[in-house]
């Protein structure tokens, strides 16, 4: 049969197809890849490792039911005291404020740009809202300490203090806006035309399509979009060192001045708090709280992600 | 059947008064644009008016102080950036870019293992950046013992943004159509053939695209330094690695800090160097999205 | 010529030219895409509950000139026509038209199932409610289930989402979900393209007997189906300009059994008997 | 550097004509960490070293008191500030990980209580009404000014202080509650004196307390109330801190410099310079200068400093 | 029988069974993506530069057939076959097979052309390139796209970009790609199912001179085109077996003439007839 290979260049028929050469290199860059990836699982491993052994201490030295069964957060005064709720409160509060300012706007944002801009108009508005996600949170912090504090003051009702929850929440609530826009409108974008179409086919109109057809398709990137911003809110410091301060009292009231747990980790982390004491020990208890929360809160987003995702593919 | 009993000649296909409610949804919905971009154009607005009698030359070319307020710059902090963002480029694009080949090209999604890895990137894209300030401390500072340096900044906030920069180069190296690696693998191809001659070069852009974007996330970081205790009044710039250094955004806290009202206005002038800055590399990335994006 | 291998409907086929009661008269129709002119120069008739098929080689615009009878083109920046379409004795393009009123007069059903992400009976029920319709819902329900031929094998588990019924289903369910809102036409662009044959079996007897009451306007790529379902077809293809520039065009439009055994045009011949496209 | 017209106080010229000129051209890095009240006496000689020395790398940090120490004692930094002495345990620390240190007061210290111009009725108040307002008893109970006092009007308390981690803190908590680190905690503490002026200035009825400095900075906002510690009201001031009439609240403010890295030229250079400058840098910085006699006391700490160090 | 509308190849059709001459030999061959077996128990035979094409309806497995000839499964996480492909005499699934030199020697031509995002030249250089051949570039890129008959059409502009190219050229153009590792076998997946009429038939005339020099197996939806290009036809379908799953079939496997006359299964004549699929 090789004798019926007439082409002079080509392989014989015959020619075994086993490896010509090894491919050593193959292999080696698969390695060199995973490796990377591994970072990702190192950087995880790191965090909980500096988290958990000062944090083990910690909870042999402060009882659990006193630190989540009390209302008193003061480990450095004297005597200490480790009820972390203020702290929880006053990070609940400023991502309340923060979503209820960050969903509606960043939806209808979304809404906007995904079904109602033509092309031109969202090639414009992405890369804003991206400039908008860019800017770093000591600014927003400055701003809302110098220029919304001060505005909100002279016209809100009842009093506020020169730091609150108030003007933080609302600059986390601008601060996460991109990130709700952003992702759901991907999410959105991703809704097959098909939908739409269906929907308009029926004598529905743009409104009721967005709200009733894509929306709910769009369901688990939203989800997941809603859940990162929230993340990013609970975990925010700058913002909330500059324009929400660090005064640990259990308080509902947006208009006092609160610490949230970032705010706690970086006052106290960056202050005289000598190694091996409690009160450093607390930093890390207070870091592994907010790791374990965002934590969570990934999980479920990654479940509600799975269940939806893309069932309409 | 409503339709039949219909007479033929007069079907009325006038629309019922639905535009008034879909005007203002409409409306609604552009207002909740414009109050994000009214923001942001107050913000700068303001930082603009507050920051203008100091910007000018001295506020890059001199080293903080605080005895002369009025001549203070923030050349140390400027300089801290740049080495911060050149190290962490240097760190995080590479790993980042590789990883994300990796998690797109060779991971088996069926396997634990591989799974493991995105969801924990998925999470550690959301961790807090001053648990990173942690890690940096305990860890990096501590542990690898590499102190309170340009180097520990540097590896921190290069973690800080890698789950950001491998999101992205993911998303831009998926863009890459399926057809484009199959037609290099009918060919004969190696599959780091494949990805190297086929979806890296198709997929440059976007990664650059994304890169830009986490490194502009990376020059805004505060509160990771904040628990390495960068030193807060650094008159020098660094000359190494191993050097003592502040960053644009940790100075402008501090500025924030002082009550002195010169040092304010020094700040908001500084926010606006930051912004420019920030401005600048998003243009860059959205010139380059416009330039390379790809139809195919 | 050769014979074409169709199995056409009988004799039974009712209309004969001269009887064609039209619903759509279209005139000089030219439908463009921003500056390009994707068809041209239509005229075709679509007569009452009849089902009419349009066929010709992928591009010729047989998918835009459907998406014209229903307006669905308005949602495509830059689309617009030249010519006109006349619905009964009223210029569907009139100033004074309301396109959504026009796409609940006239149904569409599309190439790949696109059923809503959503219980069965919401995704019937849907139409009915933007339009608003609040009352006897379970009835309308039912009864366009019904005719879609769907509610034997639903109506267990009409609170189940859409997504889990199979491809056929699915395409029914859509077909259930146009007529539930009534329509006096129905469009349907490839509808049996992403099924298997026999779902593509169920869906062309069901289009038999909405042919009862609905008229219906199908595109179809597959020869035999046209064939197979329609009363007439109108023969697509594109050619060639001067400039270059590729413009779809309508070739022949007549009742099927004579497009299938007597084309008038070399064009149509050469296309049914395989010889292009 | 834009600074390049010298001012009369510019001890920068003074220097260079002082006995000590500075050797040529010194290089490295010194660390400086510690408590964020001595930090600005620091940074203001460090800045004006640098001038002379420009290859001199001074990193100046205000981890606070404690967290300076730390860092010390693990030999990441040169020289410690704090606004208090050493403790025990920290002392301890050092010594396990084989650091010496010496001890150098380069400062003095007045805490100052604050008011805003429009608070016209506390002028002095005593030690035990500032007890009254601090103590932890009177968390959400002394909330008004006439619970203080029966003659002030019935304003609303607002109380600001400095942080929790910060020597100052626990110095005025020491004095005035009797012990370090026992205050209320319904109060908006910051490590920000800008917080506190800002705070204290917008309330009528606030009230705060810092150094001194920031007293002096502000002098235009906020007035400084005098303390009764039982001989008088005495209003803070460098004469009442110097002669010690100014209690309790005048404390000492230390430098702690690694006997270690006192061998390097730079660190002693710049220590050297401090000690010779420390009259002019201290105005310079707003601080209170030493007495003549605790400036001779400096001298000769930091002559034997040198010695041990080698 | 309804007399099929195609249009065969002549009489110059040479081949008959008793002369196949086989490049593959496929024995018993069952496809597997994870547990669902998508291909059960086929059996059939690759004739040495004959044209075999792959013909049924959607779903039926032709894709996943024709994609273990040259080991594309193997990318797919999970796929998997039973059964064997001897080329010549080899396993081509055996042990020390290398999927990469199998990929070289049998090329393939995919069903939307897919020119890499480079220039016309670099993209024909490609294969010989990764297989590294560095000598005589231009003469490989040279002939590979005269026997693709598009040098005439390309040769002032090798250094532009292939995606300015139109459908037709883009598609001869990786025929062309594939032709230039000089492989044995070319395989086909639908490769003019996106492109118009015109560039239709200047692929179909390329096959026939390629198949002078290369064996070539096409997947095609288009009987008549199948009837036009073929010598031998494989028909395959999906059955729905016991447990409702379904499973693509060789229904029958013989040259073409013969299929589209005398098909010996009543599946394969209601297939060609147009009463199913
Ligand atoms: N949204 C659009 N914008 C611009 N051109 C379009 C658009 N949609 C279709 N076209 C062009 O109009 C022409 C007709 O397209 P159309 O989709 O109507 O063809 P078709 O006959 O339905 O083809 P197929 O059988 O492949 O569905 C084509 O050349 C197509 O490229
Ligand atoms: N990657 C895959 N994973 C799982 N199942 C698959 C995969 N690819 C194809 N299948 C299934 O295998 C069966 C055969 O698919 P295949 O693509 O081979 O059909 P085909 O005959 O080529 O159809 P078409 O004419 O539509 O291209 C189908 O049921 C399909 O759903
Ligand atoms: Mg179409
Ligand atoms: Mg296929």
């Amino acid at each position: 049969m090789a004798s019926a290979n007439n082409r002079a260049t080509a392989p014989g028929p015959n020619r075994s197809l086993a490896r010509s050469r090894p491919r050593y290199g193959e292999a080696a860059v698969k390695v060199l890849l995973l490796a990377a990836a591994l970072v990702s699982i190192a950087t995880t491993l790191g965090i909980v490792a500096a988290l958990l052994e000062p944090t083990i201490e910690f909870f042999s030295e402060v009882s659990l039911g006193e630190f989540f069964g009390s209302t008193s957060w003061g480990p450095l005064f004297s005597p200490p005291s480790f009820g972390v709720w203020p702290i929880i409160v006053a990070t609940l509060e400023i991502t309340l404020i923060a979503i209820i300012v960050a969903i509606p706007l960043g939806l209808a944002a979304a809404i906007y740009l995904s079904e109602y801009a033509t092309p031109r108009v969202r090639k414009i508005f992405k890369p804003v809202l991206e400039v908008l996600a860019g800017i770093p949170t000591v600014v927003f912090g400055f701003f809302a300490f110098s220029f919304v504090t001060p505005l909100l003051q002279d016209i809100l009702p009842f009093s506020l203090d020169p730091r609150n929850a108030l003007s933080a929440g609302l600059l986390v609530g601008v601060m996460i806006i991109p990130i709700v826009a952003s992702l759901s409108e991907d999410a959105m974008s991703a809704v097959p035309r098909s939908l739409r179409e269906g929907s308009f086919a029926l004598g529905a109109s743009k409104m009721t399509t967005s709200v009733s057809v894509v929306l709910p398709a769009a369901f688990s990137g939203i989800v997941a979009a809603v859940i990162l911003a929230i993340s990013r809110a609970a975990g925010e410091t700058m913002i909330v060192a500059i324009a929400a301060g660090f005064k640990s009292i259990f308080t509902f009231n947006p208009g006092s001045e609160m610490a949230t747990m970032a705010a706690f980790i970086a006052s106290a982390g960056s202050g005289d708090a000598p190694v091996g004491s409690i009160a450093y020990k607390t930093i890390f208890a207070v870091g592994s709280l907010l790791f374990i929360m965002t934590f969570a809160m990934n999980w479920f987003s990654a479940r509600m992600v799975k269940k939806y995702r893309e069932v309409y593919e | 059947m409503a339709i039949l009993s219909t007479p033929r000649s007069q079907v009325d296909l006038v629309g019922k008064g639905r535009p008034l409610r879909e005007h203002l949804f409409r409306i609604a919905l552009l207002s909740s644009l414009a109050i994000a971009l009214i923001f942001l154009a107050l913000l700068l607005a303001y930082t603009l008016t507050e920051g203008w009698p100091r910007l000018d030359s001295r506020l890059w070319e001199n080293f903080p102080s605080v005895r002369r307020p009025e001549t203070a710059g923030v050349l140390s902090g400027i300089t801290g950036t740049l080495w911060i963002i050149g190290l962490t480029a240097l760190m995080a694009l590479p790993t980042g870019v590789l990883a994300a080949i990796y998690l797109e090209e060779y991971a088996d999604n069926t396997r634990w293992y591989n799974r493991l890895i995105e969801l924990n990137i998925a999470n550690l894209a959301a961790v807090p950046s001053i648990v990173y300030g942690i890690l940096g401390l305990g860890i990096i500072a501590r542990w690898l013992d590499f102190g309170f340096t340009v180097m520990t900044g540097a590896v921190t906030i290069s973690l800080l943004v890698l789950p950001i920069v491998i999101i992205s180069a993911r998303e831009a190296i998926r863009a890459v159509p399926p057809s484009i690696r199959e037609g290099s693998l009918a060919l004969g191809a190696t599959q780091w053939q494949t990805i190297y001659r086929q979806v890296l070069p198709a997929s440059i852009p976007g990664i650059a695209t994304g890169s830009i974007l986490a490194l502009s996330r990376a020059i805004g970081e505060a509160a990771p330094f904040l628990m390495l205790g960068a030193a807060t009044l650094v008159r020098f710039n660094p000359d190494g690695v191993w050097s003592s250094f502040t960053v644009l955004p940790l100075q402008i806290y501090n500025l924030i800090s002082q009550s002195r009202e010169e040092f304010h206005i020094l700040a908001a002038a500084a926010i606006v160097v930051l912004l420019a800055i920030l401005l600048l590399m998003n243009s860059l990335a959205i010139w380059l999205r416009n330039r390379y994006q790809k139809r195919w | 010529m050769t014979q074409p291998n169709v199995t056409l409907r009988g004799p039974d086929v009712p209309n004969t030219p001269g009887s064609l009661d039209p619903v759509f008269t279209v005139e000089d129709l030219s439908v463009f895409y921003g500056d390009y002119e994707a068809v041209r120069n239509v005229d075709m008739m679509i007569g009452r509950r009849e089902i009419t098929a349009m066929i010709g080689p992928s591009g010729c615009g047989k998918s835009t000139v459907l998406r014209c009878f229903n307006r669905m083109n308005d949602l495509i920046p830059g689309a617009h026509i030249k010519g006109k379409i006349l619905y009964h004795e009223e210029d569907l393009y009139g100033d004074h038209v309301d396109p959504i009123e026009v796409r609940r007069r006239i149904g569409m059903v599309f190439q790949k199932p696109n059923p809503f992400p959503k219980p069965i009976y919401d995704n019937v029920a849907y139409g009915p409610r933007v339009n608003g319709i609040k009352k006897n819902m379970d009835s309308i329900v039912e009864e366009a289930l019904q005719k879609a031929a769907l509610w034997d094998e639903v109506k267990d588990k009409l609170k189940q989402n859409a997504l889990s019924l199979s491809g056929g289903q699915q395409q029914r369910l859509c077909i259930a979900r146009a007529i539930a809102v009534k329509p006096e036409v129905i469009l349907m662009d490839e509808p049996c393209s992403a099924l298997d044959p026999i779902a593509t079996t169920k869906i062309e007897d069901l289009m038999q007997e909405l042919r009862q009451e609905y008229t219906i306007l199908i595109v179809t790529h597959n020869m035999q189906q046209a064939a197979r379902v329609s009363d007439r077809t109108a023969f697509f293809t594109a050619d060639v300009d001067d400039a270059g520039v590729r413009h779809g065009r309508l070739v022949e439009f007549d009742q099927t059994t004579r497009i299938f055994t007597k084309p008038s045009d070399k064009r149509t011949e050469d296309y049914i008997t395989g010889r292009f496209g | 550097g834009g600074g390049d017209t010298a001012t009369p106080a510019d001890p920068g010229t003074e220097a260079t004509g002082g006995a000590e000129s500075a050797p040529a051209a010194l290089a490295g890095e010194i660390k400086i960490d510690g408590s964020s009240t001595v930090a600005p006496l620091i940074q203001v000689a460090a800045e004006i070293f640098g001038e002379e020395q420009p290859q001199v790398k001074l990193a100046v940090g205000t981890s606070g008191t404690g967290g300076g120490f730390e860092k010390f004692c693990a030999g990441e930094t040169a020289i410690a500030n704090a606004s208090r002495p050493i403790k025990d345990e920290e002392k301890a620390a050092c010594t396990a990980k084989g650091i010496n240190f010496g001890e150098l007061r380069v400062a003095t210290d007045a805490l100052t209580v604050v008011v805003p111009k429009e608070n016209t009725w506390a002028t002095c108040l005593t030690v035990d009404q500032l007890k009254k307002i601090w103590e932890p008893g009177a968390e959400g109970k002394i909330t008004s000014w006439d619970q203080v006092d029966a003659k002030f009007p019935k304003e609303p308390l607002k109380l600001f202080g400095p942080g929790t981690d910060s020597g100052t803190f626990e110095y005025f908590t020491e004095e005035i509650n009797g012990e370090k680190n026992v205050s209320r905690k319904d109060y908006s503490p910051s490590e920000d004196d800008n917080v506190i002026v800002q705070g204290v200035a917008g309330a009528k009825g606030g009230l705060g307390y810092f150094g001194y400095t920031y007293y002096e900075e502000n002098m235009d906002k906020l007035t400084a109330v005098q303390v009764d510690s039982g001989a008088g009201c005495v209003g803070p001031s460098a004469q009442s801190a110097q002669d010690g009439t100014y209690t309790p609240l005048s404390r000492p403010l230390f430098i702690y410099p690694n006997l270690a890295e006192l061998k390097k030229p730079e660190v002693t250079a710049f220590v050297d310079y401090l000690v010779a400058n420390i009259a002019t840098i201290a105005k310079d910085a707003k601080f209170i200068t030493l007495n003549p006699e605790q400036e001779a006391k400096l001298k000769t700490d930091s002559a034997s400093l040198k010695t041990q160090a080698g």
